[in-house]
């Protein structure tokens, strides 16, 4: 059983290093955006100190958005994912290992390079430690509820679109803890409850969405 | 020379960190790159050579 | 005649001896001009009345942020040399330099950073020449990602060199964004119509320091283009003799 | 061992067809025919339980394919009109990754040998966006040199591969259903497998 | 010369609205960046306020570049490009049409909604007028720039991240001005400064860009 | 008509073919052969205008194809490994809007016949996405119907299709010689077609 996973993660990291392109640009997406918003709103260096954790989080979370529809598009496309659905072990353990492999290549990188971007704005060491925490902790959440959504628009045109559709309301719970973390840590109070918050929905997301991806993409395959 | 002492130098009259760090980061920057690209060109030039010998060995014994 | 001349140096089977014999008297440059231009920086240049020792950086900073846009330029016209021409060289002298590039911009933003937060407080805003300067960067990073994307090397050469000359209208904006915006960073203090604003040793110490830049900068180009050249022309009859012929 | 009861399948307002029975026995191939249109991929991805019938049953050793699930597709080898192959992986690398997520261990050497059968020695650490038509479909094919499951279900094998390669795929073939296997397959080509028991079905009219 | 444009412009046209979720999934990624910024920010008013023009523009940015990865992804994958590179036609006028089809499904509805968005962070009402004219001026640059991007990234894997970052560096002065003139209008300065600098750089772009991306396609097509 | 002037191709580190040379009349067939891999599809990818060859020249009427440019296409009709159809149009929006985009008029009447002819009457309007694999390849082969340039180059034509289909585009092509047009082709499934003069290349040893 684990055997399966590890094969999985194994073979989605090989083909992520194949294209190290890809991993840079989830990055550098993440970087480009949240020094978009300064320049569209303004320099003031309090009012930016202020914004710093929503951008951040919304920064974060539009990146790995953008790398989903790649969750199963290839193995789709090439017939890869058929193979998979004809194989004997249980689709919702695949998923999840490629659920892990996408976070390893999206998630855990920028919670590296966030605290990096909060020096821009000018966020205070210990928010900064928050901001990554926080990161580390919730992005997982978004991998696994990202392959739901991946699934559900697997093989519909526009499909990169619609998903973002879907995906992006039942990110909000990830984005409010997320972010509301860091603004604690700012404001003086502890982010404890907000983090703690966060790996509920990290856990719960992992236990739970490879098995509703799998059965998504059961259906996109009949 | 207006440095009375080394230290008064490295301190650079407490912007040592600052001053220190740009010209530290710059220095070690322009000795890594060409470093890295020696060290690839090496690389480079051992493959193919290793490639091409390799290739006239196939060639010779048909 | 000229034209002949051109190509048969553009030959990368002339080039790559000639590079070679041409590297190290770029080193011996480089190294004369970084000792001179660190002299002057370290010993030579006063203490500055308003900035104290930190404006020291200037020496290094000011150098870094013209090398990052002249080599852009240099890296643009043998992109549109290649489009144009078709040779082959041109492509290969815009891929060697795109690395060296960015690793000036990215100087340039360390050591302007460095130098911000003693003298403005803050490691970064977001002004006009402090962002296009960012955006340098980026452009150099997409090429040269697009670049290393695209594994047939014509096409990347030829992929590399449209976004190289897209991404040219960065460089006037960077420039002259001091003077279309009311910024924070300084405006520009040597200029060729007036007298420099600044005292003539430290104009010497950014000259000499920019200079050590080039070199270093032409030098490390040279480099990295014949290990280019190498691995393009390996099918070649004189890269087989060569690399034989020697080991 | 395969069995098909009374299949009908409906694509929108046609029935491509209605009241498909057989069955197969060990050794035995299913030769499935019908022009353009006449639903044979449709028929194969039902025998695979890719997608359900509109009525009928499939059933594999004498039990529903439904409900057998993993224990089915555990004997079963599907190879479609896509190839299932990653444009960025080498061949050898292709064949591995398969294999290992099919849940099989496949050695090196046994992969590089594979890939020499179907003629790709040479070309086993290119990625595979560079090969031909052909030789991508090569690369998908050399999943059954090493196939032991009983099951094969082809559709249309033959497409886009030289002479050669045809030649080569009808021994694997045959020799797969001497050693006792089942395989369906389909195709447009006129081919002769050297067999026991080759069995026609042709779809429409 | 014109018929090629607007029959380019036709097929493109009747192929996006034979997926209507496509438009309509550009539409609600725009409103739910929008949303999501309150979220992780909070939500005093005036703060609202003050992001408002920045927020907006960039969301449209980021929607346009959204579904930039499509633009000749599908042409490409099924053959249609081929084809059009050997019709004896100009590649330049067909890639203008696509240009101009992909603003009218992006560009043309993003500035329709982007005053309803406006009002939400209670911009007044001179403001709203000017973001949808800033917008609709400002957004056939974004698609004829993007189309340069999706050119050069066409057919490599992990394009559509390395799109974007390509493309959101060239972006921003059409953000910068963008915002600009919305902000110059709420400050009570005229906007119309910024509004003709975005003028000339969509007359720039859209007489340049084809041309860059239809010499872009050929190469990947080689 | 066309000539083929040393033609040289290199991919990676391999010389797929050089020194391929061959001169083409009205009314003949080139015939190109080779294995899997051997670089038929590159060829005629040259012979396109689509990639530059590494050394040599394809001349129509006795000019260079890359100085003629658009005047060279406007007598060129390519039909790749792919079929150029979009999946969401059906196949008569499929042909009206390809026949447009190549610069010509095709009437719906004309281009119903097309349908017709290639045996997709009663799906026009069904979008194709839902056709079978040898139905897509119909669709994009009823362009040739109407379809009166003089040089027609073909890669694998054949595929998917069934033995009617096979028999129909032997027969258009036939005609389109007859007419005195040229055409290059590739197949591996073996096709007899009946016109002048067949000339036969073989790539690769
Ligand atoms: C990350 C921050 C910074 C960046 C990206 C940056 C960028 C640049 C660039 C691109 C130039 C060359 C442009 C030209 O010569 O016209 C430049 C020059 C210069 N910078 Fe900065 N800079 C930064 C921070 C600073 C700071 C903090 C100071 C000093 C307070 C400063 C002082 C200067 C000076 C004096 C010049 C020379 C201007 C001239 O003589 O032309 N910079 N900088
Ligand atoms: N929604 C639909 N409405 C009407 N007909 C449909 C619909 N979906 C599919 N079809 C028809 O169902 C058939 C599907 O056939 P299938 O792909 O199984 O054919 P096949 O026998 O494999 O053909 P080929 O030899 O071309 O591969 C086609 O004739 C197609 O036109
Ligand atoms: N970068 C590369 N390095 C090495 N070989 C390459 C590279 N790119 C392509 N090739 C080889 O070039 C050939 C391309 O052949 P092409 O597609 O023209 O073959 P084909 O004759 O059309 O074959 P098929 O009958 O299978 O369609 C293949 O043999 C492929 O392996
Ligand atoms: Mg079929
Ligand atoms: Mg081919």
């Amino acid at each position: 059983m684990f055997r399966i996973v590890s094969h999985t993660i194994a073979r989605d990291l090989r083909l992520a290093l194949r294209r190290p392109a890809d991993l840079a640009s989830v990055l550098f997406f993440f970087i480009i955006v949240a020094s978009l918003f300064p320049l569209g709103v303004g320099p003031e260096v309090d009012l930016l100190r202020q914004l710093a954790p929503g951008v951040l989080w919304v920064g974060a979370l539009l990146a790995t958005q953008l790398s989903l529809p790649r969750l199963f598009a290839d193995d789709y496309r090439d017939g890869t994912l058929e193979q998979l659905a004809l194989s004997p072990n249980p689709l919702g353990l695949m998923v999840l290992g490629k659920v892990i492999a996408h976070w390893l290549v999206s998630g855990l990188p920028l919670a590296l390079l966030a605290p990096v971007l909060g020096l821009q704005f000018d966020l205070p060491t210990d928010a900064l430690w928050v901001l990554a925490g926080s990161i580390l902790l919730g992005t997982p959440a978004l991998s696994g509820i990202g392959a739901i959504g991946a699934g559900l628009t697997l093989g519909l045109r526009g499909g990169g679109v619609l998903l973002s559709l879907l995906v992006l309301p039942l990110y909000i719970p990830v984005l409010i803890f997320g972010a509301g973390a860091v603004d604690a840590s700012v404001s003086g109070l502890g982010p404890g409850a907000h983090l703690s918050l966060l790996a509920a929905l990290t856990v719960g997301g992992l236990a739970f969405a490879p098995w509703a991806a799998a059965a998504a993409l059961k259906i996109a395959l009949e | 020379m207006h440095w009375n002492s080394f230290s008064d130098f490295i301190a650079m009259g407490g912007h040592g960190l600052y001053v220190w760090g740009a010209f530290g980061v710059t220095a070690l920057a322009m000795i890594l790159e060409p470093w890295l690209v020696i060290r690839r060109h090496r690389a480079v030039r051992e493959r193919l050579a290793r490639q091409l010998r390799a290739e006239a060995r196939l060639e010779q014994a048909p | 005649m000229r034209m002949i001349h051109w190509f048969k140096f553009s030959a990368p089977s002339t080039f790559y001896p000639l590079a070679g014999k041409l590297i190290p008297w770029f080193w011996a440059l480089f190294a004369g001009f970084a000792l001179a231009g660190l002299w002057i920086s370290f010993f030579v240049a006063p203490t500055d009345f308003q900035q104290g020792e930190g404006y020291r950086i200037i020496f290094i900073h000011v150098g870094a942020s013209w090398m990052s846009m002249f080599i852009y330029l240099v890296m643009a016209f043998w992109a549109g040399m290649g489009l144009a021409f078709n040779t082959r060289l041109s492509g290969m002298m815009a891929q060697a330099l795109a690395p060296t590039g960015a690793l000036f911009a990215f100087i340039s933003l360390w050591t302007g950073a460095l130098w911000g937060k003693p003298m403005w407080g803050t490691w970064w805003v977001w002004d006009a020449r402090l962002t296009s300067e960012l955006i340098l960067l980026f452009l150099y990073i997409g090429f040269i990602a697009l670049t290393r994307a695209i594994d047939d090397s014509r096409r990347s050469d030829k992929a590399g060199a449209i976004l190289a000359l897209v991404g040219v209208v960065n460089i006037p904006i960077i420039y002259f964004s001091v003077k279309w915006w009311n910024t924070l960073h300084q405006g520009a203090s040597v200029s060729l119509t007036r007298a420099p604003a600044m005292a003539s040793i430290m104009l010497w110490g950014m000259l000499f320091s920019a200079f050590a830049m080039w070199m270093y900068a032409v030098a490390v180009a040279l480099m990295r283009v014949r290990t280019i050249i190498l691995e393009r022309e390996r099918h070649t009859d004189w890269v087989r003799e060569l690399l034989l012929d020697r080991s | 061992m395969l069995e098909a009861d009374n299949l009908e399948c409906i694509r929108g307002a046609r029935r491509l067809f209605h009241g498909v029975s057989f069955g197969l026995a060990e050794g035995e191939l299913l030769f499935l025919q019908g022009k353009n249109g006449a639903g044979k991929t449709s028929l194969l991805r039902m025998l695979c339980g890719l997608s359900p019938p509109e009525s009928g049953e499939v059933r594999w050793k004498g039990a529903s394919i439904r409900k057998l699930a993993d224990d089915f597709r555990a004997d079963l080898c599907y190879l479609g009109h896509l190839n299932a192959i990653k444009e960025e992986l080498s061949p050898l690398e292709n064949l591995l990754a398969s294999a290992r997520l099919a849940g099989e261990d496949l050695a090196a050497d046994d992969a590089l040998d594979a890939l020499a059968q179907v003629g790709l020695s040479g070309r086993e650490d290119l990625i595979c966006r560079y090969l031909s038509q052909g030789q991508k479909r090569r690369v998908a094919l050399a999943r059954l040199v090493q196939e032991r499951r009983p099951l094969w279900i082809l559709d249309e094998p033959f497409v886009a591969l030289d002479v050669h390669a045809v030649d080569w795929l009808v021994g694997i073939i045959g020799a797969h259903l001497q050693r006792g296997g089942l395989a369906v397959m389909t195709t447009h080509q006129p081919v002769e497998i050297p067999a026991g028991a080759v069995r026609v079905l042709r779809l429409g009219a």
